[in-house]
């Protein structure tokens, strides 16, 4: 009895080391895909920072313009500028607004002189709240939808869920948003049309206020993701190890789920990685529709006002947010796949 | 490469229906059997002989505007994807050959252009910079070039690291050679993917700017244009969206086709899809697609 | 389950009949940029911001000048001097009493703040006095019995001089004496108001809440308030039909709206008066109302709508659409058809743009539309040749011809060019008071005197549309503004 | 033999390192030898000895980090990737790679990656084709496969291609990595005479092969490579017949022959201890 | 008649004379001492003696251009028995391997004759049946091994899961059993091997790997499709002697493919020579190698012979009479 423990405890020790030293080895490399993805985000920051400040200059917008209304004669547009400091040499502005930028501070606005940083963080909860939900959703839905596809594929399962995704993504995201107003709201009355209900007053109200719209966004990612992951997925079972784990005897659904998501997973990934933008983006759409007071739809109103630096504000945000998505996805990529931690 | 993609049904659909868009294109603008920027007293009137899908909101006939808008709203995604295409493909290529600092540069600027979410970056671009389809095609093909840049890169990275290039090497080949015979034929399919691809980008893209007001330059006619101010009058016309929706989608379907059908010929995977579909033909016992192992090896 | 989605829109949507807290949702597509009244000067969003702020005169139905914080005011017998008497024991919503003193810096800021949009709009006033505890003495450059109606809501909401020592902070936190009291405020977005029971006339108010919200796209206004998701907003003609087929109320509040043409004759080819002539007769009015307003408009020559007080009856016809003779005077003018080719500049998409483009299109001027968000700075800079602009109007006809025809008038785009004998036309209507029975006449031979002027080419007046839940009683008929006195919402 | 003794191939010295910084591992060191023409050297050793690697720093593919290489008399240690360029569309050396199937480009038939070499040389098309069909003859290839993909054939076609290619510019150096790995003894056959053909025709050869037979049979040469050096170079029957060195013996008695099996585990065991010591 | 092997090391003493059976009918009474019963149950009595593998005139069919690839092979296999395949490349000898163990290229089809595996014909099989009877009952290790692991999966996990899921152990036994199959494929530090990726390991590694992955779950028959001619002859020794003792001790039945005759004729019992698609000849290791009755048979012998190492080693033991590892060979006690 005793020896036996003894032995277990001899036969365990070593596990335990290596276990400790596997986890070691996947924290290192968690920081490591976390240094690359910072050597790539600081000048990434950098030149679209930059790109981003230089729009006010191309553009020639000045606040004047948006506030003066009626009044704006040159005089009065000169006095606005000089007290804005836009009479100042271009490096000069950027410079303060670049060091504010790192403070964390995004400036005032042009149009009714607030804090910037405070109207994005308003509008970034509702944002954030919808496009999670339609990332949450395309990227079910996509990986079930793709899935199926590449299983079944060249049968007419196949092609008919190619066929409706590329139905479905080729939709242009304010007509998928008309339509599901008319349909879910107007018609059926299951949900409202419009506006959103912060999570703090109840999370049914808030759910149902956002499902709409991250229904209409979730289209797009959708499409891509069942796509990316089908051709993904068919390529994966192209590979020599499918025939190996055949061989093994392995069933043909741990053989997807193990062997081949896992390596057909990785495109599908690294375009969820892409897709945030592009869902961010969307966002200036829906929340259109949807009469959300989100980030896109501040970012809409401020391009449309000639807010210039409201725009840099939601760019410079835009730009973080990517990154950090983008890291996540990474990580996410790297535990994955590690082989793909490789060469590139 | 041609004939392979014909050789799908799907391949062939998406080749049938760009062509109708390209005719449509084409001569679109001198069909319109009206003046598509001909204003009558009738407005947001109903399909009629006359006018066969109707009347705007100026009273200008549908058909002839949609016919009339097919060539710029097709030249206005082509132009995005072209230009997409030119500033992503060369350095994409180039990053792999023309020396590490380059390709930092680039992989950099490509890093940068993703991260910039594109319909917003346009929104601003064309907001700031001035209205006009030119602007914003300019800045959506710009923003999604990275996407030519890195299909590009990925597949040449993946060739330059290939024995077959070494052997080719060590015959003497040069870059260019090696370039044109090795590295083409295998960058070009996925490089077509995302032409096509984007070709879709571009007009949802650009509807979606015209639907915010923003990339429209009245009165000359576009799809996506058509389709905004349609979506103002649905309470008169709750049918006339649907057209020009039908014309973008058709188009993005086609394009998107055409991506999957040349993703699916490429390469060898497709060669054994030709060969698997010549073989069922031959086959006669029809069921049988997938291996015994339940998972095609 | 599915029940639950839509129980939760009604129940935030229902308004609370039946005794309980009655709630305006108000989408509105002018949602104020600035609450600080005197740097957002006299534009649309004056009517939003009349729930925290009231000022010393309001209009009545007719549009004239009746009673808000003042109770009655007096001209001196030069008529360069008036005095506003204030109403006792009124405070504003941070408890600073509504006295002399408030006032008079309300006015002085308006003039004088650096980011004041105003004071283009008080060149009439020379100083500001107190006289007492509650009367302001307001002296006056020149004759002028307009006052009343200037330092009305338009222009002259007065904040609480607490509050506005710190103007960007008021900017942000609106402190009135109006009928609502600001209780959270979202920048661009979102406001939220309570009834103020201490506002002069809280009585009539029957409104408790309001939830203020910038409006979605137009095509998507109507389902949310069929869905109970607002239940007031503002409406594109567009959208009548549909707000009521859905059981909507759609109603059109009088107003002023006028929109124009505007030419600069300092500028090819209008220095050439044939072609100011030529597309003058080029117009055609009536298009643009049926066009663009589905019948709720109305054609106008001048700057406000037909009916209205200084609408002037003899000018009604003064240069009738006649696309022939426009033709002719082309040709007389030299131009052959097509030649002359001009940019339209306007500020965002605009179908009336494409309207005159057509028009003029028809009697051989090609017009290129330039959409150009930098539209301001050129055009009150007076540097484009042709423009569109539409004023919403002013409470003070004399004003709204001063800014139309006057020598600095903004919205005359050949300044400074003014019709002969304008200055003296408005120099008389500003002697003549308001009750006096010859004003009228004066007024309109004013604007008769006005409509020489070859800088402006009006078209049509639109309406301003609102849609309400039937559950909102009728609001009262003020020209250009929203009263909520005596509006309830019940079932 | 028909060495002439004039060197086509002099390595002196070389050092191949692989990987950068901390993943920095040295895989070649101090491995010298010389080629003349007509000469064949069979390179014989471990998996992952550096057999490979040896032939692609001496083809150019890998940098050495050390050495000296001459080809031809031309030192090309420092060359250019200009002057390589030249060097090989010379068509002085030409190399079978280990995996026919990844040298071979899976989208081109066969018969075009077969006459690359000659096209570049500027060579016409026609003629290019004819020439290279002869090769293809010559390896034993049916011509109803010129028209396929490298992925349609079996494992020894492909082979055969992949040595057809490397002939077909008719160089002074040829270096063959298992060139008969993965053919029939009769294939086998056919292409070590076609290498001894070449041998007679004053063509130097490297042969890098882990079939002792084959090595015996054609080099006159044999070089060990055990961890990256040559542990012993010589005369092939002699280092085959008694080799002296004891991963050289563990090597030749692990082979089985067709008379005799491998030498039993205990025995390599010995040997192998005797290795480490 | 039997042949007895004196210890559990593989020694370089293979087949004794066999009689000259016709080799489709192999007596049943032959060797092989307690071999495990087959693991599926049939409906089959568990004869240890039955064949575990049939292969009748089995014909392989190109649809793309219709035409016949391999025309007919057979042979039976019995528990601990070896049967090689050799001949002409391209001759058919890996599509005949994949076909047993139902994994051909898409558009290959058997067109002709039958296969059984443990007395079950896999025509007949469905995709669960298959699954239950690869790895468990056949198995199989193929040429370029690193293509046939995961490279997204460690090495050692992709072990202990078919030891998972083919003998239902638990994750921990499972681990510990793969590290048991890795020290008894000789690799030197199995602990550090189990937590490596492909990349990370040598080509003779990753073939004992592949190995160890594939008689993990103590399959009745493995094919080998030339897996060990990409190693060198001394890694490919000790792999050869890891089949022989599996031969041994489990009474594993093999299908070799190799180029090399004398790995066949050191590891087999019995040939197929084919060509173009036939099998030229079949019979005993002994009787095929040793005395060729078919011509092509013959050519390959000679032309094996020509560049054979016994040419060089037999001039040792002439010449030099010493030093190589000639003159400690046991010779193979085939018919002489
Ligand atoms: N590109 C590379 N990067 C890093 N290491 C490499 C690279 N290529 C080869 N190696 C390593 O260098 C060593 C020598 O490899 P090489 O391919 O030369 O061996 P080899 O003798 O040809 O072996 P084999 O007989 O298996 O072909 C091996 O340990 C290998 O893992
Ligand atoms: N995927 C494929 N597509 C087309 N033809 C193929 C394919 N695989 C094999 N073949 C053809 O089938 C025939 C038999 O191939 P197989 O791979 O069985 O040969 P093999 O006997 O294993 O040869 P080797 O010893 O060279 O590996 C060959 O002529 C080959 O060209
Ligand atoms: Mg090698
Ligand atoms: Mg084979």
């Amino acid at each position: 009895m005793a020896v036996s423990t003894a032995d277990h405890a001899a036969v365990a020790d070593p596990g335990v080391a290596l276990a400790a030293a596997r986890a070691r080895r996947a924290a290192g490399r968690v920081l490591v895909t976390l240094a690359r993805s910072v050597a790539i985000f600081v000048p990434v920051f950098l030149v679209a920072t930059f790109l981003t400040f230089a729009l006010r200059a191309l553009s020639g917008l000045s606040p004047a313009s948006i506030q003066l209304g009626e009044s704006a004669t040159p005089d009065a547009v000169a006095r606005i500028e000089h007290q804005w400091g836009l009479d100042r040499p271009f490096l000069a502005q950027y410079w303060s607004w670049f060091t504010d930028i790192l403070h964390g501070q995004l400036g005032a606005s042009w149009s009714n002189g607030t804090n910037i940083a405070e109207l994005i963080s308003n509008g970034l909860a509702i944002s954030l709240s919808v496009v999670t939900l339609a990332l949450i959703i395309g990227v079910v839905f996509g990986f079930g939808l793709g899935t199926l596809a590449a299983v079944r594929r060249t049968t007419w399962i196949d092609r008919a869920i190619t066929g409706f995704l590329t139905v479905f993504s080729v939709m242009p995201p304010f007509v998928v948003g008309i339509v599901l107003v008319t349909v879910f709201a107007v018609g059926l009355g299951w949900l409202p049309a419009a506006g959103y209900v912060p999570a703090s007053v109840g999370t049914w109200p808030w759910f149902t206020h956002i499902l709409l719209p991250a229904l209409a966004l979730s289209l797009d990612p959708m499409a891509d993701v069942a796509r990316q992951l089908r051709s993904g997925l068919i390529a994966s079972y192209q590979e020599n190890y499918v025939t190996g784990a055949i061989v093994r005897g392995l069933s043909p659904r741990r053989i997807f789920f193990r062997h081949v998501l896992r390596n057909g997973v990785g495109p599908a990934l690294s375009v969820l990685g892409w897709r945030f933008p592009t869902l961010i983006g969307g966002s200036v759409v829906t929340e259109w529709i949807f009469g959300l007071q989100g980030f896109g739809r501040f970012a809409n109103d401020s391009a449309q006002a000639g807010d210039v630096p409201a725009v840099q504000g939601v760019l410079v945000v835009s730009i973080v947010l990517v990154v950090t998505f983008n890291l996540i996805v990474n990580i996410v990529l790297g535990r994955v796949t590690p082989a793909s931690q490789r060469g590139v | 490469m041609v004939r392979r993609v014909l050789a799908l049904p799907t391949g062939r659909l998406a080749v049938g229906i760009l062509s109708l868009i390209v005719l449509l294109a084409i001569l679109g603008p001198t069909l319109a059997p009206h003046n598509p920027l001909g204003t009558s007293a009738l407005t947001l009137t109903g399909p009629s002989w006359e006018h066969w899908l109707g009347t705007d909101y100026l009273g200008r006939d549908v058909f002839s505007r949609l016919l009339a808008g097919s060539r710029t709203s097709v030249l206005g995604s082509v132009e995005v994807a072209l230009i997409a295409l030119t500033v992503g493909v060369v350095p994409g290529i180039l990053s792999v050959y023309f020396g590490r600092v380059f390709e930092w540069l680039t992989l950099r600027i490509a890093d940068t252009l993703i991260a910039l979410p594109f319909l917003i970056y346009a929104v601003a671009v064309t907001a700031l910079l001035g209205n006009g389809i030119p602007q914003a095609m300019f800045t959506v093909g710009v923003l999604v070039s990275p996407l030519f840049y890195r299909v590009a890169r990925a597949a040449t990275l993946a060739v330059a690291r290939s024995q077959y290039v070494e052997a080719a090497l060590i015959s003497g080949a040069s870059i260019g050679w090696i370039a044109r015979r090795h590295v083409w034929g295998k960058v070009l399919p996925p490089v077509a993917v995302a032409l096509a691809q984007t070709i879709g980008v571009g007009f949802v893209v650009v509807s979606s700017l015209s639907f915010l007001g923003i990339g429209v330059q009245p009165p000359a006619p576009t799809w996506g244009g058509l389709l905004a101010s349609d979506l103002g009058y649905l309470s008169y016309q709750p049918w006339a969206p649907a057209v020009p929706a039908l014309l973008i989608m058709a188009t993005v379907w086609g394009s998107n086709l055409l991506a999957d059908a040349i993703r699916d010929v490429s390469g060898e995977a497709g060669r054994a899809l030709l060969h698997s579909r010549r073989a069922r033909a031959r086959r006669l016992d029809p069921a049988e697609p997938i291996p015994a192992g339940g998972v095609a090896p | 389950g599915s029940g639950s989605g839509a129980g939760a829109a009604a129940a935030a949507g229902g308004g609370g009949g039946g005794g309980k807290t009655a709630t305006l949702k108000w989408a509105s597509s002018f949602f104020p940029a600035h609450w600080d009244p005197v740097v957002g000067g006299s534009g649309a969003q004056f009517r939003i911001l009349a729930l925290p702020y009231a000022a010393l005169t309001r209009t009545d139905a007719k549009g004239d000048a009746v009673p808000d914080l003042a109770q009655s005011w007096t001209y001196n017998s030069a008529g360069d001097e008036i005095t506003f008497h204030l109403r006792p024991k009124l405070t504003f919503s941070d408890g600073t009493p509504v006295n002399a003193a408030a006032v008079k810096n309300a006015i002085d800021r308006a003039k004088s703040q650096k980011n004041s949009a105003l004071f283009g709009d008080l060149t009439s006033i020379k100083s500001v006095t107190t006289s007492g505890d509650l009367d302001v003495v307001v002296h006056l450059t020149q004759v002028d019995h307009q006052i009343p109606l200037l330092l009305g809501e338009r222009v002259l909401q007065i904040a609480s001089p607490k509050a506005a020592a710190d103007p960007a902070k008021l900017d942000q936190n609106p402190v009135g004496a109006g009928p609502f009291v600001v209780t959270q405020l979202i920048p661009g977005t979102k406001v939220l108001l309570k009834k103020n029971p201490n506002y002069w006339d809280a009585k009539n108010i029957h409104i408790d809440n309001v939830e203020l919200v910038s409006a979605p796209d137009v095509s998507t206004v109507v389902s949310g308030l069929q869905t109970g998701v607002y239940n007031f907003a503002d409406l594109a003609p567009s959208q009548a039909k549909a707000a009521k087929a859905a059981g909507l109320d759609v109603f059109v509040q009088p107003g002023f709206n006028a929109s124009n043409i505007s030419l600069n004759i300092n500028k090819e080819p209008f220095n050439n008066p044939k072609v100011v002539d030529a597309v003058r007769y080029a117009t055609n009015r009536q298009e643009f109302v049926d066009k663009l307003t589905f019948g709720y408009g109305k054609p106008t020559n001048q700057p406000f709508p037909p009916g209205y007080i200084a609408y002037d009856e003899k000018s009604a016809n003064l240069y009738p659409y006649d696309p022939a003779k426009a033709k002719q005077l082309l040709e007389q003018a030299g131009f052959k058809p097509g030649q002359i080719k001009l940019d339209l500049v306007i500020s965002k998409e605009d179908p009336a743009a494409e309207i005159v483009q057509s028009q003029l299109a028809a009697v051989g001027i090609t017009i290129t539309i330039k959409i150009n968000k930098n539209w301001a700075t050129p055009f009150f800079a007076k540097d484009l040749t042709l423009s569109l602009y539409g004023t919403t109007g002013r409470d003070s006809a004399a004003q709204t011809l001063t800014a139309h025809f006057g020598p600095d008038g903004p919205l005359n785009l050949s300044s400074p060019y003014e019709p002969d004998g304008f200055e003296a036309a408005i120099a008389k209507v500003r002697q003549t008071p308001l009750d006096a029975p010859d004003y009228p006449q004066i007024l309109q031979a004013a604007t008769r005197v006005g409509l020489q002027s070859k800088a402006l080419v009006f078209t049509y007046s639109s309406p301003n549309l609102f849609v309400k839940n039937k559950a909102i009683s009728a609001l009262p008929a003020n020209p250009a503004h929203i009263d909520w006195t005596g509006v309830t919402i019940g079932n | 033999m028909s060495a002439d003794g004039r060197p086509v191939l002099e390595v002196a010295d070389l050092e191949v390192h692989y990987g950068l910084r901390r993943r920095r591992r040295r895989v070649l060191q101090g491995v010298s030898l010389s080629v003349a023409c007509g000469e064949t050297v069979g390179v014989i050793g471990e998996t992952g000895s550096g057999k490979s690697t040896f032939a692609r720093a001496v083809l150019g593919l890998v940098r050495a980090s050390g050495g000296r290489i001459l080809i031809d008399g031309e030192d090309v240690s420092r060359y250019s990737p200009r002057q390589w360029r030249a060097l090989r569309r010379r068509g002085v050396v030409q190399y079978v790679f280990q995996d026919p199937l990844r040298s071979l480009d899976p989208d081109l038939p066969i018969e075009e990656s077969l006459i690359e070499p000659l096209l570049v040389q500027g060579v016409g098309r026609k003629e290019a084709i004819e020439r290279g069909r002869a090769y293809l003859a010559r390896v034993r290839l049916d011509s109803e496969l010129f028209g396929r993909l490298p992925g349609e054939l079996s494992g020894g076609q492909r082979q055969r291609v992949a040595v057809a290619r490397a002939l077909v510019t008719e160089p002074a150096l040829i270096i063959l990595d298992e060139p008969v790995s993965a053919l029939d003894s009769a294939n086998r056959v056919g292409i070590l005479e076609i290498l001894k053909e070449l041998r007679d025709a004053g063509v130097a050869l490297i042969f890098i092969s882990h079939d002792l037979g084959s090595v015996a049979g054609v080099a006159d040469r044999v070089a060990v490579l055990y961890q990256g050096e040559f542990v012993e170079v010589g005369d092939a029957r002699a280092v085959i017949s008694a080799p002296r060195h004891p991963y050289a013996r563990l090597l030749v008695g692990s082979a089985p022959t067709l008379r005799s099996a491998a030498a039993s585990r205990a025995e390599r065991d010995a040997l192998r201890a005797l290795l480490h010591a | 008649m039997t042949r007895t092997r004196s210890n559990a090391t593989v020694t370089a003493t293979v087949p004794a004379a066999r009689p000259a059976d016709p080799p489709a009918a192999h007596s049943p009474a032959v060797d092989v001492p307690a071999v495990d019963p087959p693991a599926v149950g049939s409906g089959d009595p568990p004869a240890a003696q039955a064949a575990v593998l049939a292969v009748r005139d089995v014909r392989i069919r190109d649809d793309v251009n219709d035409r016949e690839i391999v025309h007919g092979v057979s042979f039976e296999l019995r528990p601990g028995r070896a049967v090689g395949i050799v001949g002409e490349s391209g001759s058919g000898k890996t599509l005949t391997c994949r076909a047993i163990l139902g994994i051909l290229p898409a558009h290959f089809a058997v067109a002709g004759g039958s296969i059984e595996i443990a007395g079950r014909d896999i025509a007949r099989l469905t995709t669960p049946q298959w699954t239950d009877l690869r790895g468990s009952t056949i198995s199989a290790v193929f040429q370029d091994p690193a293509s046939y692991l995961n490279p997204s999966l460690k090495v050692g996990v992709q072990i202990a899961e078919v030891i998972q899921v083919k003998s239902g152990l638990r994750r921990r036994d499972a681990r510990r059993r793969a590290l048991e199959l890795l020290t008894a494929v000789h690799l030197r530090d199995p602990e550090l091997v189990y937590d490596q990726y492909t990349y990370e390991l040598s080509g003779g590694m990753l073939q004992r790997v592949l190995i160890a992955t594939a008689i993990a779950a103590d399959p009745q028959v493995l094919i080998a499709d030339e897996a060990t001619t990409a190693l060198d002859v001394t890694v490919q020794a000790e792999i050869l002697d890891l089949l022989a003792d599996l031969r041994e001790r489990r009474g594993l039945a093999l299908v070799v493919v190799s180029h090399d005759l004398a790995v066949v004729a050191q590891v087999c019992d019995e040939v197929l020579v084919m060509r173009a698609g036939e099998v030229v000849e079949h019979g005993a290791t002994a009787d095929v190698l040793y005395h060729p009755r078919h011509e092509y048979t013959r050519l390959l012998i000679a032309e094996h012979e020509q560049y054979g190492l016994d040419r060089y080693l037999a001039d040792t033991d002439t010449d030099t009479g010493a030093g190589g590892g000639g003159e400690q060979r046991k010779e193979l006690d085939g018919v002489r």
